[in-house]
């Protein structure tokens, strides 16, 4: 199969729905020149009516958004970085999820409205450039949350967000955009709420999200010399999240870890962990253990960024403490 | 504060518009009462300022839309929502207008095109500018009204909707009930204008400060506002106006105080219903008895609405997890596996 | 001693440290009247140049707290609900936690703002103004988060976040502004990071927050005549969080409850559940339970309402499931 | 776009502006070949718009503040800010301003006044008006001078600091460097408003437009807004002026062009250092010794500073967990007992 790259693979997936159903569009800050290229070359093809460069008004835009998608359209919105997101909670969280979102007005309208997120920590952008504010979006009902980790998940979960007929929140990862990897061609989906088996093994269980996945995949190998079997399971999206495939894992192996780049308190992963610890509880051979960026703002200097991100030497370091 | 072209109502016209806002006065005493005696536990007051969304409404069509706040019983009777989900929502009853998921703060009717009201201050704006924006991109008939207050024009979602709907050239109207507070705050200590009408320079749009007590001012300001709205032209509608009740229906009870009994008496004085009763008697020749068999067949409306929420069984606890999201069980979302 | 009320002891505080420094000012949403009524009588006592009302504007005024905090002065910010602080997120998470609040700018300034939010669920208040959004805060670094949940508590945790140099969020229960308790005259603080044994036990350790303290202190109660002795635990302070009192309680109870008025999903419950299924791991002798709101948002009829908050019979069957 | 009265600064004064100015052009040329070198990460180029910084400054006390942005060099050396730290800063090292843990977007100078660069898109605005705010309850002779783009002005948060700083009248100016973009969006397409000054209005407070190239016209527009300041009355004060870099370093290096090389041509016959060296010429008689003495100073400065910035040790890992709360451990805080 052709292989292309995670970015390519938002665009594919991007242009694809636009000429499938014209009641999709984008919108976003300097989506015609393409801030990072996800969109390169969407205003050539559907002109700037469906491809709309907003002012710097992220509260603004997300809502209008929200307003679009509940009389008729398919808004695609991009959030130049995730770090941007603080300014636009209210109206994605309380108007988008909450209101909107089906639930305060009793399933009586639907906002099939889509927010990208380029998201994550890609080396010296400093604190206020290197957030993943997922965590916060999972706390609040209402918005589903799909973080693809490969260019084909990209692709096909992209495109089942935008035919959702929820706000769906999809994470890009700054740390992916180059990844190559195999895509079809043609139209396909990937359903919601279906984890992946990245590599089975048979001791210990790690749960990744997006570029963890890879993380974990070398961590696997390393650990694999020293005789340990490792599974990686790759969650996909995290609302809904496939709580069947991580129990029958920790069923099999006894043991997890959680390897997730957000902050470490109330993070994805400390949802995963409280989950098994209920759930699982029998089947756990050893703690469980988080592997997340420390709980600090994500410095600009190399060697701090570095010691604050996780990665798969931690990655390691966490399975080898779980067979102690 | 702009006048426009003197609007002559016909009879039957400006009467229609003098029942709706009696018909949101009555509506708000029987709540009001309902909820001294604990049976109705919230609402957010518009005595006073019924002849803005009812002159607005008024020069709406049905396919319009508007967007409200949680002072939003008099947008939903103007726009021709029935009363009986609105009384079930407020009993918080599985036949309320939301399914009494909403609540008083919430109250919202889809197919009169009143696309919910919104408790976050400011927040109906961003989403008014987006249902215009679709309205234009589908190329459909129709345009947007958003209800907001002064105090909402102090949100950033104020400043960056108005830059968004006129830079996208949408179709909607901005409409402002200024009644001088936003809540205890009054407009003079919080707000660097004294007419928000002023902001929309701001924004290259059109701003108008009008006599929101009288309603048919309000209904030809709205008209013209309309026409340049399916133009692409927005309009900042300010309505100078006064609120009767308290900021929340409790209010004095809990011992606020920051308005004149002065002030409001001067205010009653101008009542938007009197206003336009005088009107119908002495340009029309109204007579007292039709005023009678108006009210009174908004009596009988209003109780049977009322026995209707009653008489509505309230919903099932386990119904509080629908909803969240389409078609898809919600236990599968938060609950682990058995 | 004498007993005063929650609103009182808020009200005490302000009061206190208005008067003890006056670089303390108070600012809000109509504060002057008291919308809930902790302000009450300030603006009479200090007048209106220190206690301001404010703007509906709430990113704007937490951020010019914030500024105003670098530059010499101690605000003390209300909120008048929790509800409205997506709207401010920017401003206190990434400039007043972020920036000024020493990470960024390497310890050179500090910015000492207190954040006080009226918080919960109380009743019909519906969707959007009853929200708990207190775990997404503890996902950001560079906050402290203060719970009290007595009268005592309340005034000497208040005191302490008006004193401490970092910004600080005080939570104050919608829940609890009625509740009586002692609380001495004068000056006194109460330090973060000390949690407090509400009840000794044996059999299972409930960590409860908020207005839940009352709640588990009431099902310790019922569970007792079940011959089940809980130990209740009240954290008092989520960031920092006090880990050795709870580490220490469930290596003696072996089972572990939490009781958090927030959404389940990366709630505060989940965080303390995490934690333990890590550290203290080789004590559990059964399943972590997490008592909390379910994961969605607060509806308006009472039934509904009521079936989605937790409560002291929820509590008691999680104990009770800890002991199957 | 309004005149200034003409104001005659003499020869010392205006040649130190330009010494300012000419540092900040020397600055960024030399982190531009040091980035495409590889040595430094990241830059936002302020090349073409030194006047407004610098004039602003110029008009400033020692003991007045700026908030900045990420575009903060020019903010940094225009308040007198030493080059070391900065250099070291973009390098990552300890000796940095920040200790290297904000890095080129978050410049600051605190003992000079730079109250940090924030690279959140309007986010400096309301840090400034608290910052004002302190200063007027303080009573201290103070006043703040808030720097942002034309861009920001879309932000909620401009309409809300502007409002909230006249409300409080606080000694506070709004600077906003207009370039006519945001990023690659231009101000026609994003912006409902010619002239930012003109949102002025919408918060009662002054609004001027000026000549963002002419260091004279900033400094003397500053001069008076500083005046209206310290009596509590805010301005607005739009300086017109372009960048000739890209948005961020690397722009052109990924393709985007959405600027005519006319465009940048015109202006660059308005270079701000150009004008400033033709009336040190023609008012002053300057002679090209001078300035050559001058340019060779600021290279020299640079130098050292590099070289300072190269000698200085890069901060250990573990050091990362510091700072982020006053006088506790970090370890206590997210770390569970060993
Ligand atoms: C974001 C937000 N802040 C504060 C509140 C609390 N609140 C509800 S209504 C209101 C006053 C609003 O005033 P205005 O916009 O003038 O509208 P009015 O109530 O006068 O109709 C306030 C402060 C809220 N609901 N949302
Ligand atoms: C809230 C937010 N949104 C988007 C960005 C990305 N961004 C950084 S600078 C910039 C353009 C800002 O334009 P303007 O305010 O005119 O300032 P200029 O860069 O021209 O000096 C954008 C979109 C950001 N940093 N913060
Ligand atoms: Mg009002
Ligand atoms: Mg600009």
């Amino acid at each position: 199969m052709r292989e292309i790259r995670y970015i390519q693979a938002i665009n594919e997936a991007l242009r694809e729905e636009m000429r499938r159903d014209p009641r999709v569009f984008v919108l976003g800050e300097d989506i015609r020149q393409g801030a990072f290229g996800q969109t390169k070359g969407l205003v050539q093809e559907f002109g700037e009516t469906r491809v709309l460069d907003t002012p710097i008004s992220e509260n603004g835009f997300c809502g209008a958004a929200v307003g679009a998608a509940m009389n008729g359209l398919r808004p695609v919105v991009e959030l130049m970085l995730s770090s941007f997101a603080y300014l636009a909670m209210e109206q994605i969280l309380m108007e988008g999820a909450r209101m909107e979102g089906r639930y305060t007005f009793g399933s009586q309208i639907q906002v099939p409205v889509t927010f990208r997120f380029l998201t994550g920590a890609s080396g010296h952008n400093g604190p206020q450039h290197s957030d993943q504010p997922y965590p916060m979006f999972m706390n609040n009902p209402g918005l589903k949350i799909v973080l693809p980790s490969t260019p084909f998940d990209m692709k096909g979960l992209l495109k089942q967000a935008i035919r959702d007929n929820d706000p769906v929140l999809v994470l890009e990862s700054i740390n992916l955009l180059g990844k190559q990897g195999s895509v079809p061609e043609g139209d396909y989906t990937v359903p919601f709420g279906q984890a992946t088996l990245r590599k089975e093994g048979t001791d210990v269980t790690v749960v990744a999200l997006l570029h963890l996945v890879d993380a974990a995949l070398e961590a696997a190998q390393i650990l694999e010399q020293e005789g340990v079997s490792v599974e990686v399971i790759d969650p996909r999206t995290l609302v809904p999240l496939d709580r069947r495939t991580i129990l029958d894992s920790v069923a099999k192996t006894g043991r997890l870890v959680i390897a997730d780049d957000s902050h470490r308190t109330c993070g994805a992963a400390a949802e995963i962990a409280a989950g098994v610890a209920d759930e699982g509880f029998g089947f756990l051979k050893a703690p469980i253990k988080r592997v997340t960026r420390l709980d600090v703002p994500i410095p600009y200097s190399e060697p701090l960024e570095k010691y604050v991100l996780p990665n798969k030497d931690r990655i390691c370091q966490a399975v080898r403490d779980t067979l102690r | 504060m702009s006048t426009t072209a003197a609007f002559t109502s016909d009879k039957d016209f400006l009467a229609g518009m003098y029942q709706k806002m009696l018909t949101i006065r009555l509506l708000e005493e029987k709540v009001l009462q309902l909820l001294m005696e604990g049976e109705v536990p919230d609402l957010y007051p518009c005595a006073g300022q019924e002849a803005v969304p009812v002159g607005v409404c008024a020069a709406l069509r049905p396919q319009d839309l508007i967007t409200g706040t949680y002072r939003g019983m008099g947008h939903m009777v103007a726009k021709g929502a029935d009363l009986k989900p609105i009384f079930a929502e407020l009993y918080g009853r599985k036949t309320g207008c939301c399914k009494g998921k909403g609540g008083a703060k919430h109250l919202a009717a889809f197919d009169k095109g009143v696309m919910g009201a919104y408790a976050i201050v400011g927040a109906s704006i961003p989403i008014a500018v987006g249902l215009a924006l679709a309205a234009k991109m589908l190329g459909k008939d129709q345009l947007v009204a958003c209800f907001f207050g002064d105090g909402a024009s102090n949100q950033g979602s104020f400043h960056e909707s108005l830059n968004l709907a006129f830079i996208w050239r949408v179709p909607v109207i901005f409409v402002c009930e200024n009644n001088l507070y936003a809540a205890s705050t009054p407009l003079k200590t919080s707000t660097a204008v004294d007419h928000i009408a002023k902001r929309a320079d701001g924004y290259a749009i059109k701003g108008l400060t009008i006599d929101g007590n009288d309603v048919e001012a309000v209904y030809q300001a709205t008209k013209e506002a309309a026409t340049r709205a399916l133009r692409g032209e927005p309009t900042l509608l300010e309505c100078l106006t006064y609120r009767y009740g308290g900021h929340f229906a409790a209010e004095d009870r809990i011992g606020w105080n920051y308005r004149t009994a002065e002030e409001i008496a001067r205010w009653k004085k101008q009542d938007p219903l009197e206003r336009a009763e005088i009107i119908l008697k002495d340009r029309f020749g109204w007579s007292s008895s039709e005023k009678k068999m108006l009210e009174k067949g908004i009596r009988e409306e209003i109780e049977e609405a009322l026995e209707f929420a009653r008489q509505s069984p309230p919903p099932q606890p386990l119904e509080a997890l629908e909803d969240c999201y389409f078609e898809m069980d919600h236990n599968f979302l938060w609950r682990w596996p058995e």
